[in-house]
């Protein structure tokens, strides 16, 4: 893990509300593996207070650079959405926990919701560039069309694609859930991997869990050190006896599904 | 130019410590920042069992500032004298066990057996903590309470004793002053103030435990405020702390009167903060020579 | 949409006012800002004679809050009755008023002149002002006194009366009872948090008073949480207030509990903050198919 | 007094740590009289919080522009030296009591002390513009030379001028107070206007006492409203009987320099 400056290369808005960041910053873009995140310093100030946690998208190493895709939620988003290419950011990272990709040749499945998309298309590139190349099925579901941000860079990196749309807007209507049994159903999915909200997780964790076939969350909690040290960043995960709690910056973000309590995860959601 | 100070006799190379439970076993922070330049290490509130702590979400971000409800998750007394320490001892810099319990029985429990431990150079006693449902704080608001409290612990450890006080009280000097006549050696002020956020999405509290501590800059004329009355009010040397980010920051504290500070949230903003404060202590000494950086405490008082 | 709330019987057209001290006796704003939008007026505090205040520098800005140390600087109660009151009085809004006092004679000859004044909404008892030396904040400090203070007064006036607590306590809620006990038909709260600044150039403390009373949004985590507390403990309505400056911030304090809420640092970021706040209330109102406004109060406690 | 959103046209510096903003401000440029300023929002967050009040030190009414020479102190001051042209400032102006001019010509005397120069510029043009034009006296004094910030502006607008620098890297070596006697041994001062450290004003003021010649001074003190309602941003004034306190932003700037109490002003200083 590093701390590092890096400069803003390039700034592009790719779609409402949606932009991808491009820093220089070879010493993280090296190290960088799937699935791991970059915790960034959004202002010099005391405003905000506290860093912002972004998957990393994408690396370039012989161009030293790497890539963030993020959502506008907040007051951190809104003032990244606005820097301009040139300032300096301060960037903690590689951190977290990867994907684990397989040893062998596999064929997988990425589920992808909203900017969770952005470790997967990572992930897609390793995946396929590994000794052992998987065949890389991608799902890609969004509330609508303008949401699937960046889904020419998931689905270029995958064999086979398909999106849904909540309003029908592209792809195939509906949640990118809805598209599970379908998948599953032609067989040979041996791991999947997803990134996305909670409840699209949950459902993809329970599928695979009565399919018995492996299954691996990145998830996202409010973080404030980003390196393990407040036990800030919990999730609940399952196990005998009492409750007990990982860090999501640390043990995680990825999760083995299996680990996760999902009761608890979602008990939560309105 | 030196920087050394004594807190009760304990030596520490610095004034500039790193707050409890914000740098864990500081094992998280190893290889990125030089630990061993630290003035010390408070470690992360330890409890005779492991506890897994408060449901998430745990912290949430304030102007200027952040709410946590940890609730002292933590591997327990023998994971932290078998695994922790040997490692926190390593750095070679001072090592503060920040100690909690329910019961004033846990409390004098965790004393005796740290007590024997090697390598440790003060306890903590953490009877401010607003994150847990019994214990900790109720220590912690009232001077009786407080002074029986800490008189228990002190029979049953040799090491240093600091006591650490919580600012959500009517009259902080009663705390400070009834901590020092239960025999604690020195004071560290402040734990968080109890805070809350409401999430307007979801109409409910932000956090799982619905209220947390407030901690950062924010809080920080508070925690100079609380630091200036006790170091009036008591004659033992007091670590201050409460949202220090930059030197300067810290010199509020040490012309306020205490003797030494710590870094809390700050670390969190940039892991290296506490090694910057060192820096700019020293810096600041050397401008404004300053041959010991004792000279600076209470400055602001004397008009110094 | 129905943004109008009921204190005690009295009337607000909508939920916000602006704090006490911090718009003066309206004048000021006036021509600048729509007063006649505000829910209400707090006025500045007023004391029985006149007083000059403490000396300078009296504010200080900190991380996303200020201190100030104003200490009464104000007219005295003739002035206010001759010419501050009827000017307000021309706004057409409720206009609340804030007295203040060192002795309970002075708080109850006080409401006792003002309740026969025309024009008046409520009297906002301020015994929780940190900034000046007697009188103010023991009052506050103390449920004992509280409850004294409050029955005094409770019998020399028949106005709304309001008591305006301090957060600088242990325990807010039992503050709380003692003001309803002696018979306060409503509570604000909060009041600032003592705090201090030093100034490390001069070494010494930046204001002329020492300590002084921190606001802003830097605080509104400690306001919305005792906002939750006493809105658990009494069944008086609660007007709240600690760093709104967002329709959002004062949905905290409304969700927390709170009937209504006050702005006061806030105005001085930007003189429209209130009727901003209004206006974003009534949008959220709108977009949220919220038929009232007092649907909302205490939603996040009943997970409404 | 308005509230207006200006837009920043340009950014000079103009000295080592001194800047000066034009900002395209119609409906305060045409209000504004010198010795008002204006409250400015550093900031859309809350980094800093409170408005930083700064002079006004030109004004083009034909162009709808104002001008504020500033030098950097701190956060706020900070901000402002990188905004760049074309952001959108919030400013509260003009605020305060502007120096009184004479109705007859008359022969005066200005005293600036580093960026207090500012609302002296204002007023050079605006005595010289007056239907009974004043014969205008400029001092000028600085630690060192680059501290004459916009000593150009001043000079041009005065009949005469004389510099004084602690180091004698320009004008005369010494504090700009020393220059007093002889401007007024030489007589024909009717009036005296300050603008500068409170110890260089406390002995213009002095001396003006002790000469029996009229002065005005314009004060500082720590803002928050500035407009008159927190009672903030009080000095102390002489009077009979008890201490009692002004405002600055509304009863001042601009005070009669026998109003004040410089004994209490000056007892704070190190
Ligand atoms: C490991 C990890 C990877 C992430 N990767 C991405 C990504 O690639 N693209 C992307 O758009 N978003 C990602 N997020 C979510 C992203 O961190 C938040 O959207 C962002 O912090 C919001 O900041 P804000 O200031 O705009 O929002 P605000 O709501 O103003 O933030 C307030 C606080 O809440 C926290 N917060 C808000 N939303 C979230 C969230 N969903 N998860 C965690 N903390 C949150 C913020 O960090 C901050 O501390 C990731 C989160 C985690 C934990
Ligand atoms: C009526 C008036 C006119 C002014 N005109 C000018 C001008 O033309 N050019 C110029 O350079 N400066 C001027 N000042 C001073 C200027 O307001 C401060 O230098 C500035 O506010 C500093 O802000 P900061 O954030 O950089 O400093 P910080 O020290 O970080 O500010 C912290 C707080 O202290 C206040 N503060 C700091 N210094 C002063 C000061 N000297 N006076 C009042 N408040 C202060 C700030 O406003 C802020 O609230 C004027 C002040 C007043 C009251
Ligand atoms: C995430 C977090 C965890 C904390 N855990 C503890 C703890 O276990 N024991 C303790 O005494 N204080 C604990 N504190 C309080 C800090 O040690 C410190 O007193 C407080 O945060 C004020 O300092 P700061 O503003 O620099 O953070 C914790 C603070 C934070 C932010
Ligand atoms: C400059 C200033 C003056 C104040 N004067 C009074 C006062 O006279 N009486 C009073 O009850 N509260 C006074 N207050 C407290 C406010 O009314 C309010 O309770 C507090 O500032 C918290 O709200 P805020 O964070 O929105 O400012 C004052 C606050 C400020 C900042
Ligand atoms: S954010 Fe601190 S432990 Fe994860
Ligand atoms: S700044 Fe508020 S009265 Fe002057």
């Amino acid at each position: 893990m590093l701390s590092t400056s890096a400069e803003l290369a390039h700034r592009e808005q790719v779609a409402p509300e949606h932009y991808l960041l491009t820093f220089d910053c070879p010493p993280i873009a090296e190290q960088a593996q799937p699935g791991q995140f970059v915790h960034l310093r959004v202002s010099e100030g005391l405003e905000p207070l506290l860093r912002r946690p972004f998957s990393i998208m994408n690396v370039n190493i012989p161009a030293g650079s790497l890539q963030l895709l993020f959502r506008v939620v907040g007051r951190g988003t809104q003032i990244l959405a606005q820097a301009a290419p040139g300032t300096w950011f301060d960037l903690l990272g590689p951190l977290g926990q990867p994907f684990p990709v397989p040893a062998t040749t596999q064929e997988v499945l990425l589920v992808a919701g909203g900017v969770g998309v952005a470790p997967l298309i990572f992930l897609a590139e390793a995946l396929r560039e590994l000794p052992a190349p998987c065949y890389v099925r991608g799902l890609f579901g969004a509330r609508t069309e303008d949401d699937l941000a960046c889904w020419l860079e998931l689905s270029t990196r995958c064999d086979e694609f398909t999106a849904a749309t909540e309003d029908g807007s592209a792809g195939q209507k509906g949640l990118v859930t809805d598209l599970l049994d379908e998948q599953f159903d032609r067989g040979g999915v041996e791991r999947v991997y997803a990134c996305g909200p909670v409840a699209m997780l949950a459902e993809v964790a329970r599928q695979c869990e009565r399919r018995q076939i492996a299954c691996w969350v990145s998830l996202e909690q409010r973080m404030a050190c980003g390196v393990g040290a407040c036990l800030g960043c919990v999730i609940p995960v399952r196990g005998p006896g009492d409750t007990r709690y990982l860090r999501v910056c640390q043990d995680g973000p990825v999760f083995p599904a299996a680990q996760v309590d999902w009761e608890a995860m979602t008990a939560d959601l309105d | 130019m030196d920087l050394s100070v004594e807190i009760a006799g304990l030596h520490l190379a610095n004034p500039v410590l790193v707050a409890s439970g914000t740098c864990g076993f500081g094992e998280e922070y190893a290889g990125r920042v030089d630990i061993s330049r630290l003035g010390g290490i408070c470690t992360k509130a330890i409890t005779l069992h492991p506890r897994a702590g408060n449901p998430p979400p745990r912290i949430c971000e304030t102007p200027a500032g952040m709410l946590n409800a940890i609730g002292w998750q933590n591997p327990g007394l023998e994971v932290f004298l078998a695994e922790k320490l040997p490692a926190l001892r390593a750095y070679g810099v001072p090592i503060i066990v920040n100690v909690a319990g329910e019961t004033l029985e846990e409390y004098v429990e965790l004393a005796a057996r740290l007590n024997d431990a090697d390598g440790i150079a003060a306890l903590e006693l953490n009877i401010s903590c607003p994150n847990v449902e019994c214990g900790g704080m109720q220590f912690g608001l009232a001077p009786d309470l407080t002074r029986e409290l800490v008189a228990a612990v002190r029979q049953a450890t040799d090491q240093v004793l600091i006591t650490k006080l919580s600012p959500n009280v009517t009259d902080i000097t009663a705390l400070a002053q009834a901590a020092v006549d239960g025999g604690s050696d020195a004071l560290s002020l402040i734990n968080t103030l109890v805070g809350m956020s409401i999430d307007i999405q979801r109409r409910r509290p932000v956090l799982g435990n619905i209220t947390g501590g407030l901690s950062g800059p924010a809080i920080r004329p508070v925690a100079v405020r609380m630091t200036w009355q006790v170091a009036e009010a008591v004659e033992v040397p007091i670590i201050g702390m409460g949202g220090i980010i930059t030197y300067e920051d810290a010199l509020e504290f040490i012309m306020a009167g205490a003797s030494a500070v710590a870094v809390g949230t700050g670390n969190f903003v940039e892991p290296t903060t506490a090694v910057h404060v060192i820096d700019g202590l020293r810096e600041y000494c050397i401008q404004h020579q300053i041959a010991k950086i004792t000279d600076l405490v209470g400055a602001a008082r004397t008009g110094g």
